[in-house]
């Protein structure tokens, strides 16, 4: 520990804390100290038990065994509300907003401004207001339904409404993983401010980059246990990453191939002008055969919509689509699956890549019913056989696949999104930031697992936040901004600065678009 | 999870044995009742009992249905006036066609529901309550003015009353329904389809399944067995008229969910349903022999379904 | 963020309130068209005929937006009307204080039971649909036995009173022997059931949109997990939605005894009025899924399904023809709602 | 002041409005204007009853010697829904209509709306379903009394038999007429000082109910002596068919499908007897609305004769239909009132609509 001031109670302290889910355990004999006036990052591969952790110090789970003190007094929390009313604020991997709500409601949800007993709804505007203010979030209307923001904006609201609580204790539990670069800066200089202002801040994240650059104490943990804690620079990064996955990694990405020559055969992929609503402004872009193509620029920018057109969920989209030189018309996922084998691995496995109440199995097999059910009816044998292979293939950690999805951590959830699709054999594969959320060894076997498609030909099309996926994964970035693509960038090309340049859209090619705030999307 | 490995009482089985304890405990009651009365032991009698399983049948194929929209998370409000016009237009068209009748009736409501559900995308419990007055002024319009044939053809009186072996010609006919559709639910695309929509319409859709045909499809079938049910009641009675389907909207889907299937849809097992059916229908029976006021029957109706679900909710927290 | 919000500030607005919007104005076009066509339309009478009619549902809209809003359905708002209708048969006659008493007592008993039917749901973690079709059972039953056939007494004088005129009203109590001072005159032709109406839908208005156990409600329906997580109240909102929900329920039950001045355990009569809630509900814009509409819009749901059964009285339509019409204009109306499907460019949407 | 005086009889046309009994009272209203503003508001309307009865209003006011007196008719249903049918009524006075024949959702609560009508000298028939009150003139069928001809029918056909075994089957709990019904019924047993034990189910007069509920009767009680069933009495029969129980005297109501299987087992020992509530009732309810408006007194209560048959005198084609279906009430005819539209004419009448 490199805790120095022994005179007063360190301000959160874990004792022997562990939690069991049923069977699992989540975590195990947790020992930790976090003083005020720190960033304190919890890493860990997925799975690790993090959320877990900070779920018993926020109230959502009561801890199994152990105690925690809070300035020494020992305390048990009945539900959120409780751990709130001590100043103990967390903002969820798993947004807590409620989209249909405003967001000065959500930003004031569990203690409105009253005036005579009743809310009073001037006041929490104003409210609201300023506090999207000192994120610097002017650009969010107070009475706008959450619903209708971006993911980014979703997640700056959630800081809004946490700092709202005036919180002693401010847990981040992988909320920046959606934000754009710009917002991520305004996160930094507000907590790095918070800190100075004494406060207690936990911080989760799987980039490395950002936990370098904020924490000042590093805790890992691995399959629910507290490895260790070390003051930052103390430990080199390969260090770090072993003691998180128990292992060596050598190379973050496995190596590009060289870039195939011009061949005279038509590209797997191929968009003309492609239009929709306000957000896709004549697109044009191809993936060859064995060719992975990022998505890059800021959030919102057209990346997810231009995925979901591919696979034929937006009405009303112009222009054209070939798949091997044959136009092909968007009708719909079931179209798109089974005529021109599309895979799409969608943003939000939760909600749209998962039944989570349905086994592992039955999620695996989701997609594939053609195959395994040929005539209608389920082929046993094959069905198992598939479940099999996919589990293998992907290496996920299941203890049995009777077992309900939900029961797997986020990355291992993943990995089954992942697994249905690879299954049904698609010849383009759609994906939808994978790895937003996932450890690094598991973020490594995915790059691995896309290399190795596009070595046996399929066309990858690849939206991610992360600068350095981008540039370590991708064999060309198609950068878009305001529904454009505004540059496309490749090989040496291919650097970090050319990605932020043309992501603000500041690039030789100008700006193409008006400069647009990226507010409701 | 839909499928529990054989052998072990997974979360699915609990609410069949509890279920099916229920129904002992009502027929232990019952006969406390008959001896002290009557001195016999009525309600052991196969004779009874084989009563029963034809009375059922009626409910049995209705909420087959019910549980098949039910597990697709949705609900289907229109059984009442579906089952009535099945009835009514199988007896007014008579001869040999009156039963394909009465089922085509069925499935062009449960067509109808399915297309509005679907294409119209209105709540099914809303649609299905809408289609369910129209119907019901469609029969009503269609009676005061066509002034139609009601009696059930031979055939539809022995499938409803008639006795093959002794045994219920519609409690066979059931079974051939509950074999059907439980190895659908299990052995076809279809049917594990169903469950995935009831889990996750986004997820499904997003997995290129054809959640509309799908949706379309099960809500037509559940139509279909309601006109099926329709058939028989009115070969049971001997002809159709207008008030036969009201007894058998609510008691049906209680009967799918005390036969533990989630009324939120994509959870359930077949089995559960026939429990559920049977306890419905020695509940009943069992209140009407006793002779029980209809105030302490609502009561015990009530009470009965509350407790049964808490003791299954129970079960499910300790999991 | 000053003046340039101005107008979106109102853009935003009609943008969440659309729903409401869309009943008004088909409330206003059908009750147009009816009273335009009566003999006496846009008469004190008919307004009192009109508002007297619809005041139960009216309520029982409000008793089902609660647990709509929630996400959820409480099939039991009927039976507790019933319930209620019964029990107020029994309590509403004698002294002014019995009567006041017997009121509150209604009042209680139906709030009562819907906090039940709250810890059910909250502690036994049912479904409300399901818990609620089974209570609903047991109230129907408990209104049996207390009144096994239809009857009792309820007072003459609070019975027309309540049911007439804000003069009627002031007239039947002798409030002002010498004659009606000028507000009263200003005021009196309004009948005093809208008056009521129109007070308890902004109650539960003001319930829903301006207390955290009303923006809990509102949370429940739009994510659960959200709300719990943001550490609002969850258990103790949804007892209280259910309970709400049987205190309006109750109301409308009230005031069915002081309308028809007696109790009637009507089991089909329940049934109806439960499945006119939702109708109502949903006509007024509310989703069934939860986390949007509000009782003012409910309000005007209740009135549009009042409304077209008004028309038949006005319309010459063939008496069996009746109820197909009716069917199929509730059938077109919700449908009415799948234009919004034109706008929707992504179906993603349509799909949660 | 408006409204009716109470007055004494004699009435008009004592042979078809019909005193119930010596004590019941007149009213008399201020002669009105022909032509009338009449209205029927049903209740609900989702059975053959109510429907033959709907068809039976609209014929009956186009009849000759009726229609010259009615310049507007109008029929709504409301459902089952006292509030709005209470609604309607009161929609009907304010839209200045002179009688409004009413087939009640619930006996009590039309306090209200008598008020208004006096207040407006509108005339309320309550008829079928009657209300709890003796401010309006009401028509019906003697309820009690039918089941106490029901009763002394059984207790005849049980030829002395005391100690009979008797199932009766009741109408929907909690309604005024079941009540009537079992009363009546159980008043002839007592005066016949038998030592009958009587088992009673619920059929809710429904066809489905009644025949399940009397499966399970005879599977737990064996055989019966004698069984009364207050409606859906072709169901009675069919759970007695399956069941293979022997024919015994049997009354009921008055369906077609009744009356045929009487007719077709009297022999084998279904000795029946049929009597039924009419629904040519409204017709002699909007006739008795008529003659109040024309300023005669009218009887406060209006008994109209019970149209009974029993296996001794049932004629095919006159008072039951062997070509027709089985849930048609036979009796609709009252030559009494000249209300002469059989059943029969009113499905022709259909049939030419078509
Ligand atoms: N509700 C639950 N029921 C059963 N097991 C659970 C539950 N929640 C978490 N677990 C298990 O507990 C372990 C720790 O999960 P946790 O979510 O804390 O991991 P994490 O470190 O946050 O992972 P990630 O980085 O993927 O979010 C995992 O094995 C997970 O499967
Ligand atoms: N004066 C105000 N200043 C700031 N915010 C306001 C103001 N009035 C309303 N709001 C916000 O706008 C939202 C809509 O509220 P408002 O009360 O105006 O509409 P409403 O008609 O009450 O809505 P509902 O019908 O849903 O109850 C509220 O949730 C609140 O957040
Ligand atoms: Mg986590
Ligand atoms: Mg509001």
């Amino acid at each position: 520990m490199s805790s120095s001031t022994a005179s007063s109670p360190p301000f959160l302290q874990l004792s022997n804390v562990g939690k069991t889910y049923g069977g699992v355990r989540a975590l195990e004999g947790v020992d930790l100290t976090c003083r005020r006036g720190s960033i304190h990052a919890i890493m860990g591969e997925n799975g690790a038990g993090k959320s877990t952790l900070i779920k018993t110090v926020a109230g959502v789970v009561r801890p199994t065994t152990g105690e925690i003190r809070l300035e020494g007094v020992p305390v048990n929390f009945h539900g959120p509300a409780e751990a709130n009313a001590q100043g103990i604020v967390c903002v969820f991997q798993e947004l807590s907003l409620m989209p249909d709500l405003t967001v000065a409601d959500n930003i004031c949800a569990a203690a409105p401004p009253r005036r005579g007993g009743l809310i009073d709804m001037k006041a929490q505007r104003r409210i609201a207001e300023e506090l999207l203010a000192s994120i610097g979030c002017e650009d969010v209307h107070p009475l706008a339904s959450v619903h209708d923001l971006s993911l980014s904006r979703r997640q700056m609201v959630e800081i809004a409404k946490a700092l709202g609580k005036k919180p002693k204790l401010l847990i981040l539990d992988e909320a920046t993983s959606a934000l754009t670069r710009r917002d991520v800066e305004t996160v930094y200089a507000l907590l790095e401010r918070l800190r100075d202002e004494g406060l207690c801040l936990l911080y989760i994240s799987h980039r490395q980059a950002e936990i370098e650059k904020l924490a000042d104490t590093i805790s890992v943990f691995r399959n629910g246990r507290h490895i260790e804690t070390f003051s930052k620079g103390t430990r080199t990064n390969d260090e770090i990453v072993r003691m998180m996955i128990g292992r060596e990694i050598t190379a973050h990405f496995p190596p590009k191939p060289p870039p195939p020559p011009a061949s005279a055969e038509p590209p797997l992929l191929s968009l003309e002008n492609l239009s929709w609503d306000r957000q896709l402004k004549s697109i044009s872009l191809d993936v060859r055969k064995g060719e992975i193509v990022g998505l890059g620029g800021l959030d919102g920018q057209g990346q997810k919509e231009l995925l979901l057109a591919l696979f034929g969920v937006l009405k009303g989209v112009s222009g054209t689509v070939r798949i091997n030189g044959q136009p092909a018309p968007l009708h719909g996922p079931v179209d798109a699956k089974e005529r021109h084998a599309l895979a799409l691995i969608p943003e939000d496995r939760k909600t749209e890549g998962l039944m989570l109440n349905m086994s592992i199995a039955e999620n695996l097999i989701a997609a594939s019913f053609d195959k395994i059910a040929p005539a209608g009816i389920v082929d046993r044998a094959r069905e198992k056989q598939a479940i099999d292979e996919a589990i293998r293939r992907l290496q996920i950690k299941v203890s049995d696949p009777h077992n309900p999805v939900s029961t797997l951590s986020g990355g291992n959830q993943q990995k089954v999104v992942i697994a249905k699709w690879l299954m049904t054999g698609p010849q383009v594969l759609l994906l939808n930031d994978p790895t937003r959320g996932i450890d690094v060894g598991t973020k490594q076997e995915i790059y691995r697992l896309l290399r190795d498609l596009a070595a046996e030909g399929t066309g990858i099309l690849f939206y991610s936040t992360d600068y350095e996926e981008l540039i370590g994964c991708c064999d060309r970035v198609a950068v878009l901004y305001d529904g454009h693509v505004v540059a496309e960038l490749s090989g040496a090309g291919l650097n970090e600065h050319a990605l932020i340049e043309s992501a603000l859209n500041l690039g030789p090619a100008g700006a193409v678009a008006p400069a647009h705030e990226e507010a409701l999307s | 999870m839909a499928f529990p490995k054989a052998g072990r009482l997974g979360p699915d089985n609990f609410p069949i044995v509890v279920a099916l304890c229920c129904i002992v405990l009502i027929l232990a009651g019952g006969s406390v009742y008959t001896v002290s009365t009557n001195g016999t032991f009525s309600l052991l009698s196969p004779s009874y009992l084989l009563q029963q399983l034809q009375i059922g049948a009626f409910l049995g194929i209705v909420a087959s249905g019910a549980m098949l929209v039910i597990l697709l998370g949705h609900i289907d409000l229109s059984v009442p006036w579906t089952l009535t016009a099945g009835a009514m237009m199988a007896t007014a068209v008579g001869g040999p066609l009156a039963i394909p009748a009465g089922i085509a009736t069925g499935l062009a409501v449960g067509l109808v529901n399915g297309l509005g559900v679907t294409l119209l995308r209105v709540p099914s419990m809303i649609f299905t309550l809408g289609v369910n007055a129209v119907m019901g002024g469609l029969m009503v319009a269609y009676t005061g003015g066509y002034a139609p044939q009601t009696d059930a053809t031979p055939l539809m009186r022995f499938l409803a009353s008639g006795r093959i072996l002794d045994i219920p010609a519609n409690a066979l006919l059931w079974l051939v329904v509950a074999i059907a559709i439980s190895s659908m639910l299990r052995f076809t695309a279809f049917g594990r389809q169903i469950y995935m929509i009831g889990n996750s319409e986004a997820a499904s859709y997003l997995s290129g399944l054809r959640i509309r045909r799908i949706a379309i499809a099960t809500f037509t079938l559940a139509g279909g067995l309601s006109g099926l049910a329709g058939v028989l009641l009115a070969g049971y009675s001997a002809k159709a008229y207008q008030g036969m389907g009201e007894p058998y909207l609510l008691p049906a889907i209680a009967a799918v969910v005390i036969g533990g299937t989630s009324i939120l849809g994509g959870r359930g097992r077949y089995a559960g349903t026939i429990v559920g059916v049977l306890l419905m229908v020695l509940l009943n029976s069992v209140l009407s022999i006793m002779q029980m006021p209809e105030a302490g029957r609502q009561i015990i109706y009530g009470v009965v379904i509350t407790a049964m679900l808490l003791i299954y909710s129970r079960e499910g927290a300790r999991r | 963020m000053t003046t340039a919000t101005a107008t979106g500030d109102i853009a935003i607005r009609l943008r969440r309130h659309r729903g409401l919007i869309v009943a008004v104005i088909t409330f206003a076009v059908l009750y147009g068209i009816y009273n335009l066509n009566h003999p006496r339309g846009f008469s004190s009478q008919v307004m009192v005929q009109n508002s007297t009619e619809a005041f139960s549902l009216v309520m029982l809209a409000m008793a089902q937006t609660m647990p709509v809003l929630m996400g959820a359905v409480d099939l039991s708002v009927g039976a507790v009307m019933t319930l209620c209708n019964c029990l107020a048969s029994v309590l509403l006659s004698g002294s002014p204080l019995q009567i006041a008493l017997g009121a509150v007592l209604c009042l209680a008993a139906g709030t009562a039971f819907g906090a039940v039917n709250g810890l059910i749901v909250v502690y036994g973690r049912l479904q409300p649909i399901i818990a609620t079709l089974a209570t609903g059972a047991v109230a129907i039953g408990i209104a049996l036995y207390i009144r096994p056939t239809p009857g009792g007494s309820v007072d003459d004088d609070l019975s027309w009173a309540l049911t007439n005129t804000v003069s009627d009203f002031l007239e039947t109590y002798g409030l002002f022997p010498d004659g009606l001072p000028g507000w009263a005159r200003f005021v009196g032709a309004i009948p005093v059931p809208l008056i009521m109406a129109v007070i308890l839908a902004f109650l539960c208005r003001t319930i829903l949109a301006r207390t955290v156990i009303g923006r809990t409600i509102y949370a429940i329906g739009s994510s659960e997990g959200a709300a719990y997580m943001s550490g609002l109240p969850v258990a103790r909102a949804k007892i209280a939605a259910f309970a709400l929900s049987g205190f309006f329920a109750a109301c409308g039950g009230l005031f069915f005894a002081l309308q028809t001045s007696s109790g009637n355990a009507d089991i089909p009569q329940a049934g109806a009025y439960t499945l006119n809630s939702i109708a109502a509900v949903v006509l007024g814009g509310t989703s069934l899924m939860g986390g949007s509409g509000g009782a003012i819009a409910s309000l005007f749901g209740a009135l549009i399904l009042r409304t077209i059964s008004f028309s038949f009285r006005i319309f010459s339509v063939d008496p069996l023809i009746q109820p197909l019409v009716e069917g199929g204009i509730l059938l077109a109306i919700v449908s009415f709602g799948a234009v919004h499907l034109l706008r929707v460019k992504n179906t993603l949407e349509l799909v949660r | 002041v408006a409204g009716p005086k109470e007055v004494s009889g004699p009435g008009a046309e004592p042979a078809c409005f019909a005193p119930w009994d010596s004590s019941t009272g007149y009213l008399q209203w201020p002669k009105a204007e022909a032509p009338f503003k009449i209205a029927v508001v049903n209740g609900f309307v989702g059975n053959l009853w109510r429907i033959q009865m709907v068809q039976t209003a609209k014929a009956f006011v186009e009849q000759p010697d009726i229609k010259g007196k009615i310049s507007s008719f109008k029929i709504v249903s409301t459902g089952n829904d006292a509030a709005a049918q209470l609604g309607a009524i009161e929609d009907f006075i304010n839209q200045g209509y002179n009688a409004i024949i009413v087939d009640a959702v619930s006996p009590d609560g039309f306090d209200r709306v008598i008020r208004l009508a006096d207040k407006n000298n509108v005339v309320i028939v309550p008829f079928d379903n009657t209300l709890d009150t003796d401010k309006v003139i009401q028509v019906n069928e003697n309820q009690f009394e039918m089941g106490r001809q029901w009763g002394e029918f059984l207790v005849k056909e049980l030829n002395g038999k005391k100690d009979a075994k008797i199932l009766e089957v009741r109408g929907v709990p909690g309604n005024s007429v079941d009540r009537d019904r079992h009363e009546g019924i159980h008043e002839a047993f007592k005066n016949a000082g038998g030592n009958y034990q009587v088992v009673e189910v619920v059929g809710n007069w429904d066809d489905g109910t009644a025949q399940k509920v009397v499966a399970d009767a005879i599977a737990v009680n064996g055989q019966f002596d004698a069984i009364t069933a207050q409606g859906g009495d072709t169901g009675v029969v069919q759970a007695l068919m399956a069941a293979k129980h022997p024919w015994v005297p049997f009354a009921g109501e008055s369906e077609n499908g009744f009356r045929k299987a009487i007719a077709t087992y009297s022999s084998e020992g279904l000795k029946g007897l049929s009597i039924g509530q009419s629904p040519g009732l409204v017709a002699i309810a909007i006739k008795a609305a008529i003659s109040a408006l024309e300023g005669y007194p009218m009887p406060k209560k209006i008994a109209v004769p019970l149209p009974s048959a029993d296996y001794t005198n049932l004629k095919d084609d006159v008072n039951y239909w062997s070509k027709l279906p089985d849930n048609f009430f036979t009796v609709n005819a009252f030559p009494p009132c000249n209300v002469n539209i059989t059943a029969t004419e009113i499905m022709s009448h259909n049939q030419e609509n078509q």
